[in-house]
């Protein structure tokens, strides 16, 4: 029962990250109906900016948070401005292709200005240290990293629900050609998305840098995160958080009870295993919108 | 009314064989005869590098084409598809240890081998449609790379294997890289035409109505089920004796051959080659192996350039290079290489007009 | 006697039948046209107690209708009737929730689609759903797919018997094109067609599955009236040349009342009325569907 | 956008393309007055092992610099460079197919390499039979037994990785262990990548485990190339229920910086001990994980420690190329240390060789550079290396191929730790053990292991 428990709480610290790499992937498919890849980039550029404001320049954390945010809708808006909307209404798979290319290049631009090498926050962003709860010892870093995802996360569906631009970018989700007939700004709202879902994603790629350390590699968790995406389903929020979470629980499950079964590394292997037969089960992830076929 | 420009102007078919030729015109005919002829050529010419990058071009362009199979034609995205060139690979490896299989006979193995696992993985795709299948087909990627690794007793695990080319032949002796390229430059016109002649007879249009309209194709009496299986598997095949080939070539296989970034770039630059075309996909792995090529002779060069203080710009430059031509190219063409080219020669033919 | 019959009726068709006579000769291979003396007799098609609904919508519910040899059935009604969710039961698409469908007397409820189309239920659909990416020709071909008999391995190696075949199903799928007037734009890929070619490119890629009944969905929306006689010329002609009965979803009453043997009336799923083009004109409660109370007066 | 407009941009970008494969194909026409010598490298700057390769190159780069400086290799002991080195890169971002297109370029073109370095274990496998073949000494930064066992033209820069490990444990069990001197067996688990890298170490430490009865491996377990905190977490409460004493991994340094953290978060810094290779240096993971929760990490050095060490010659040779060519408040560090040994551990072989073929054949200097080929190399130059202790970076008798079937240029190690938040060397130099499999053995190989056949080791 501890061991259930202690794995569960392991598995929503790393979960709550996932959730919020997911949900800035998911943002942007619903508004253009792109699978951004690009954003694992942003993840590592985000720790790396704030890195350097912290560590380098020894801001103060707001300020830091606050640059990086900035620095993050500058892309955001670079992105979209040069290399998707010439794409609008080209074969799909041509914009995807291109955030691959944008995930490269924003590596490549880490590495340029920050050498690749490993960095950490130290003690400057979330504090060390370990909380006690009766058998459970809880990392402040993951319990905070938990707390931010999801107030991040809180913060983003309360904007689409009750702000006027939320409103336009929901009408955006259903039908690009109806929210242009409303005299919605569908480029607008194209270039908002990919702005929310940069600065999601660096504030997802600043909690990594805590947990795991600033290098290039944290692009790889926006690989995982895919897999929570697909769960959820493409199209939904709620989805992806819950998706999130699933996967680092099941990710803990396995290492945990796999691990000693099957040798090799299996951290990898069994959350896109498990999703491929979820999605035998439901084609399109727990909450994804269900194409009805007609003819 | 539409006047076709798809056509050589001034060519008629006058029985239903012309109509069905791959090229129409004599000339074409003969302009590509003299390409593979020259292709063979430089063979003799050129010196190990270029054909060291040629061999790669090859084993690529059939990899590529199954690709083009799987997504260009029948419209399933595949993610996993540089690890079933692995499973070629391996393949080619295993019979050679285990069994003292010859290339030759291990070759068709290496082939049928992921065409199989190729066939299993492609069964969700009967369920899984687009971006969903793309990503769930990342499962083959994880599960055939863990396979690999773990199953030592087979595949030495980690620790690779050493594959060979075949011994001397009819007086050929392969070891030496220029008869293996023609050796590879073989294969891989072969595997070409039948991936031409395979477009453009039953199954291939059956691909393609797939592709198009899934539901359709369904209710006018083609079994998607069966279809989209066939796909994975042909494509599969395509992918294991690129791998094949390509192993031969290195002589040495390893998981780290086929990582992750392969599997999501093959893709890239089918789409760069653009899809739904055998030129498409052999640009495309052209361009790709090309790049890669281009950057590792970037890096040295602007070191060389900017000096020993721009150390990271040319560590840097590579990647930004790399990934700044992916973009700009899709970004201007995002039809890819392919529609340019029926483009420039569509122009060709309406010359002096326009359109 | 009867085969001395068919050759002068055949030559007589051909007259006003140029292009479908490959097509033909490919159907008598494997079976025989139907006699004349079945025609309105046989049943080909029946559809008994079909009940489907989509969440909460009754989008059929318990329509029979029955399908005899040789004949045109029209089936009408206002737009949300279930008129093609009818086609798409008959078709396989759709899976009844309560219901048989029977063909001949072999029950294909649980057919997969792919299956009841190779035995001859061949359809066109309201919004064309033609294969893009291919040109008119393949199209055609693409349509004869299960009646091309080699296995992919000698397509991708291009045997000889393998090109002769490919040769034999081009010379049928031009005729259709020629029957269908298309020569123009054999090759031209379907994407850049205008709305009526596609239609009718469309119609050549279910005539060339070998039908043994048409089911046609909405054929002439959306054209002009010469666009819509030659439509109807040529469904005309189907139904004549290669005998076989032909189920048509079409609003146009004109045309409908000028080609259909018999019309099937559906409304809100339920099927109100079937008869002659005559007794329909005259049943209150179509009349009332159509225009509402007032057609009562 | 137009159509002219994109042809435009696209003829722009072949134009440049084009430039660029003309400048790289006419930048070795660069005359030289003194007789050259040309070293080869084909490293990865952007692929998975960029964060190790880049510190290390910077430190091999500012040497090579520092060397032309001089004049180039001081042949005959004068004081004064005779031959210039010239040194040609690629770049590969670990990428097979570019690797070996590299490897091509460089065998085709004048002059014929004689000595590449290579990084990453899988490569330098791979070119075994091809450089045996070609006769072309690979200088590897990839320690991997399959490269060692039977041994062909590939030297590496070190022991194997299963040797380190093995060493620094036993090391460990003997000397710092709280435990020890019990009779008790330590319990030692590894926890790292599951690639040829990662496990290279398993097999061997658990042989030798078995051998001395000091410890027994009890688990393995693979984690991603960066493994997230709570993937890593689990399986250390894994470990915890399991009674480890030592966590082995053999990673690059993120890796045991997640784990350390994890080790700190879960309270267990003080019961288990972290121990790393080579590759994981103890100062690049302080900067990462911090003071105090990198309290207790070890690692196995072959080379003097920046941080601990200031007055070690080599750090203070390193420093002056460092504050002469870089000015980088960073380095050196211990990555730019074995930068440096590496290169001056090949340029040391190419010199060798060179006054090994004037010996032999009497011919001149210039010659002699002509004429040289992997095969003098290997003969006169990487075997004869004991004792050579490239520009004092590591002790005296480090550097030895200690056989003529040995392939390893170090078997001296030393166990480097954080102890209050400072990187400390906690141990002397030890010679690591020799793990030879039995079936290399039976073979016939490795008989000869403690005979130095130093052919010449004059010009010291």
């Amino acid at each position: 029962m501890e061991d259930l428990l202690k794995s569960i709480m392991l598995g929503l610290a790393s979960g709550g990250i996932y959730a919020l790499v997911a949900v800035s992937y998911v943002i942007i498919y619903k508004s253009t109906r792109i699978f951004a890849f690009s954003q694992a980039g942003m993840l590592v550029i985000g720790a790396y900016t704030f890195w350097q404001c912290l560590v380098v320049w020894s801001l103060p954390i707001w300020i830091s948070i606050l640059i990086t945010l900035a620095i993050a809708a500058a892309i955001a808006i670079i992105i979209e401005r040069v290399s998707m909307r010439p794409l609008i209404g080209q074969p799909i798979l041509a914009p995807i292709v291109v955030t691959l290319g944008v995930m490269l290049f924003l590596r490549g631009i880490a590495l340029l200005f920050w050498h690749g090498e490993v960095e950490g926050y130290g003690e400057a962003f979330l504090p060390l240290g370990v909380w006690h709860v009766g058998f459970l010892s809880l990392p402040k870093i993951q319990v905070y990293g938990f707390i931010i995802c999801m107030l991040v996360i809180a913060l983003l569906i309360s904007f689409y629900k009750y702000t006027r631009t939320g409103l336009g970018m929901r009408v955006v989700h259903e039908d690009h050609l109806v929210a242009q007939n409303l005299g919605i700004n569908v480029k607008r709202i194209f270039q908002y998305s990919w702005i929310f879902s940069c600065a999601v994603a660096v504030i997802g790629g600043m909690l990594l840098g805590n947990i795991q350390g600033v290098g290039l590699d944290l692009d790889a968790n926006g690989l995982i995160a895919i897999a929570a995406v697909l769960f959820g389903g493409l199209e939904s929020f709620g989805g992806a958080v819950i998706a999130g979470l699933a996967i680092g629980i099941i990710q803990i499950f396995a290492i945990q009870y796999l691990g000693a079964l099957l040798p090799g590394e299996i951290t990898m292997l069994v959350p896109f295993v498990f999703l491929l037969l979820i999605l035998l089960i439901k084609p399109y992830g727990l909450f994804g919108l269900v194409r009805i076929e007609r003819l | 009314m539409t006047i076709n420009v798809d056509r050589p102007c001034g060519t008629f078919d006058s029985n239903y064989y012309q109509a069905m030729e791959i090229f129409r015109t004599p000339l074409r005919k003969f302009l590509m005869i003299a390409f593979i002829v020259l292709l063979y050529a430089i063979a003799f010419i050129l010196d190990d590098y270029i054909i060291s990058i040629l061999i790669v071009f090859c084993a690529f362009s059939i990899g590529m084409t199954g690709l083009q199979i799987i997504t260009g034609y029948a419209g399933q995205i595949s993610l996993g598809h540089a690890a079933f060139m692995g499973v070629g690979m391996y393949t080619m490896a295993v019979f050679q240890e285990h069994l003292g299989f010859n290339f030759w006979f291990a070759l068709p193995l290496a082939g049928l081998v992921p065409m199989i696992i190729g066939m299993l993985f492609g069964v969700p795709a009967v369920r899984i449609k687009g971006l969903y299948l793309a990503f769930a087909s990342l499962a083959a990627h994880f599960v055939i790379v863990y396979a690999i690794n773990n199953w030592r007793s087979v595949t030495n695990g980690t620790d690779g294997m050493y594959l060979h080319r075949p011994g001397v032949l009819l007086g050929i002796d392969f070891m030496i890289d220029k008869y293996y390229y023609i050796l590879v430059l073989t294969v891989t016109v072969i595997m070409i035409y039948f991936a031409k002649n395979l477009s453009r007879t039953r199954l291939g249009r059956a691909f393609v109505a797939v592709r198009d309209n899934d539901i359709a194709a369904e209710v006018m009496g083609i079994n998607i089920a069966h279809t989209k299986v066939l796909a994975f598997g042909i494509g599969c095949f395509y992918a294991g004796i690129a791998g094949a080939v390509g192993g031969g070539y290195y002589e040495y296989v390893n998981v780290e051959w086929f990582t992750l970034t392969d599997s999501i770039w093959y893709l890239g630059f089918l789409v760069v080659g653009g899809l739904g075309s055998i030129f498409g996909a052999i640009a495309g792995a052209v361009v790709w192996k090309s790049l890669d090529e281009l950057s590792t002779l970037v890096t040295p060069i602007t070191e060389a350039l900017l000096g020993g203080m721009a150390f990271y710009a040319s560590a840097a430059f590579s990647l930004v290079i790399y990934s700044l031509i992916v973009i700009v190219v899709l970004v201007l063409e995002p039809r890819g290489i392919n529609h340019r080219w029926q483009i420039i020669k569509r122009s060709y033919r309406l010359h002096p007009f326009p359109y | 006697m009867a085969v001395d019959t068919r050759d002068i009726v055949k030559k007589r068709e051909q007259r006003y039948s140029y292009g479908l006579t490959l097509l033909r000769d490919c159907i008598e291979e494997t079976r025989d046209l139907p006699n004349e003396e079945d025609f309105f007799k046989k049943n080909v098609l029946r559809v008994e107690d079909i009940t489907i609904s989509f969440g909460g919508l009754n989008a059929l519910s318990d329509v029979n209708l029955e399908l005899r040899e040789g004949e045109l059935l029209a089936i009408i009604g206002p737009n949300g009737a279930g008129k093609t969710t009818l086609l798409n039961v008959i078709s396989g698409f759709y899976k009844a929730q309560k219901g048989d469908v029977y063909f001949q007397d072999t029950k294909i409820t649980n057919y997969s689609s792919h299956k009841i189309a190779e035995m001859g239920i061949c359809r066109t659909f309201q919004n064309i759903a033609l294969y893009t990416g291919l040109s008119v020709i393949d199209n055609i071909i693409a349509g004869r797919h299960p009646h091309i008999k080699y296995n992919f391995l000698n397509g991708m190696l291009y045997f000889p018997w393998a090109r002769r075949e490919e040769a034999r199903q081009r010379a049928i799928a031009e005729d259709i094109v020629d029957f269908l007037e298309m020569e123009q734009v054999r090759n031209t890929t379907v994407g850049m067609l205008s709305y009526g070619l596609r239609k009718r490119a469309e119609l050549g890629r279910a005539l060339a599955l070998e039908p043994r009944i048409l089911l046609l969905d909405e054929p002439m929306a959306g054209m002009n009236l010469d666009e819509k006689e030659d439509i109807a010329r040529f469904i005309v002609d189907i139904h004549e040349f290669l005998r076989i009965p032909i189920v048509m979803i079409e609003h146009d009453m004109g045309v409908v009342m000028d080609i259909a043997d018999r019309i099937a009336v559906l409304d809100f799923g339920l099927k109100i009325g079937d008869g002659t083009p005559e007794e329909i004109s005259k049943n209150q409660k179509v009349v009332s569907a159509y225009l509402g109370k007032a057609g009562e007066q | 956008m137009n159509k002219k407009n994109t042809l435009g941009i696209m003829a722009g970008i072949l134009i440049s393309l084009s430039l660029i494969f003309i400048l790289t194909f006419s930048s070795n026409a660069i005359a030289a007055k003194k007789p050259t010598v040309t070293i080869h490298n084909i490293t990865d700057l952007t692929g998975a092992y960029a964060p190790i390769a880049i510190p290390s190159e910077k430190g091999g780069k500012d040497y090579l610099s520092w060397l032309a400086e001089q004049g180039g290799i001081d042949i005959d002991g004068d004081g004064k460079g005779d031959v210039e080195v010239q040194y040609k890169w690629a770049e590969f971002g670990n990428i097979d197919a570019r690797f070996m297109s590299a490897y091509k370029r460089f065998r085709i073109r004048k002059p014929r390499p004689t000595i590449i370095e290579m990084w990453s274990s899988p490569n330098q496998e791979m070119m075994k039979p091809v450089l045996e073949r070609d006769k072309i000494n690979c200088y590897g930064i990839g320690f991997s037994d399959p490269q060692l066992y039977p041994p062909a033209w590939n030297y590496m820069d070190c022991w194997s990785y299963g040797e380190s490990a093995a060493g620094a444990i036993e090391y460990y069990i003997d000397n710092i262990w709280p435990k020890r001197g019990k009779g008790i067996k330590a319990k030692v688990a590894h926890l790292t990548w599951d690639s040829a890298y990662g496990r290279a170490a398993i097999e061997p430490t658990t042989r030798h485990g078995k051998k001395t009865g000091k410890y027994e491996v009890v688990a393995e377990r693979f984690c991603s190339l960066l493994p997230t905190d709570p993937e890593v977490m689990a399986y250390l409460s894994d470990f915890e229920k399991k009674g480890i004493d030592i966590i082995w991994s053999n990673s690059i340094v993120h890796t045991p910086a997640v784990i350390q953290k994890g080790l700190f978060k879960l309270g267990l810094t003080k019961k288990m001990v972290l121990m790393g290779n080579l590759w994981a240096p103890a100062d690049q993971l302080l900067s990462i994980v911090g003071p105090e929760a990198s309290e207790g990490y070890m690692c196995a050095q072959p080379v003097y420690i920046p941080a601990a060490e200031p007055e070690a010659p080599g750090v203070k040779f390193a420093n002056m190329l460092n504050d002469k060519y870089r000015k980088e408040a960073d380095m050196p560090n211990i990555q730019y240390m074995r930068g440096i040994r590496m290169k001056a551990n090949m340029v040391e072989a190419v010199r060798r060789a060179i006054i090994g073929i004037m010996k032999r054949d009497g011919v001149n200097l210039e010659t002699a550079c002509k004429k040289i080929t992997g095969e003098e190399v290997k003969e006169f130059g990487l075997q004869t290396l004991a004792g050579y202790t490239a520009m004092d970076t590591t002790t005296k008798y480090n550097s030895a191929p200690a056989g003529k079937d040995d392939r390893r240029l170090a078997n001296h190690d030393r166990v480097v730790g954080i102890v209050d938040g400072k990187v400390k060397v906690l141990s002397p130099w030890y010679e690591v053990p020799r793990l030879v499999p039995d079936e290399m053995l039976e073979k016939g190989f490795f008989k000869d292991e403690k005979i130095n056949i130093n052919y010449i080791v004059k010009g010291e």
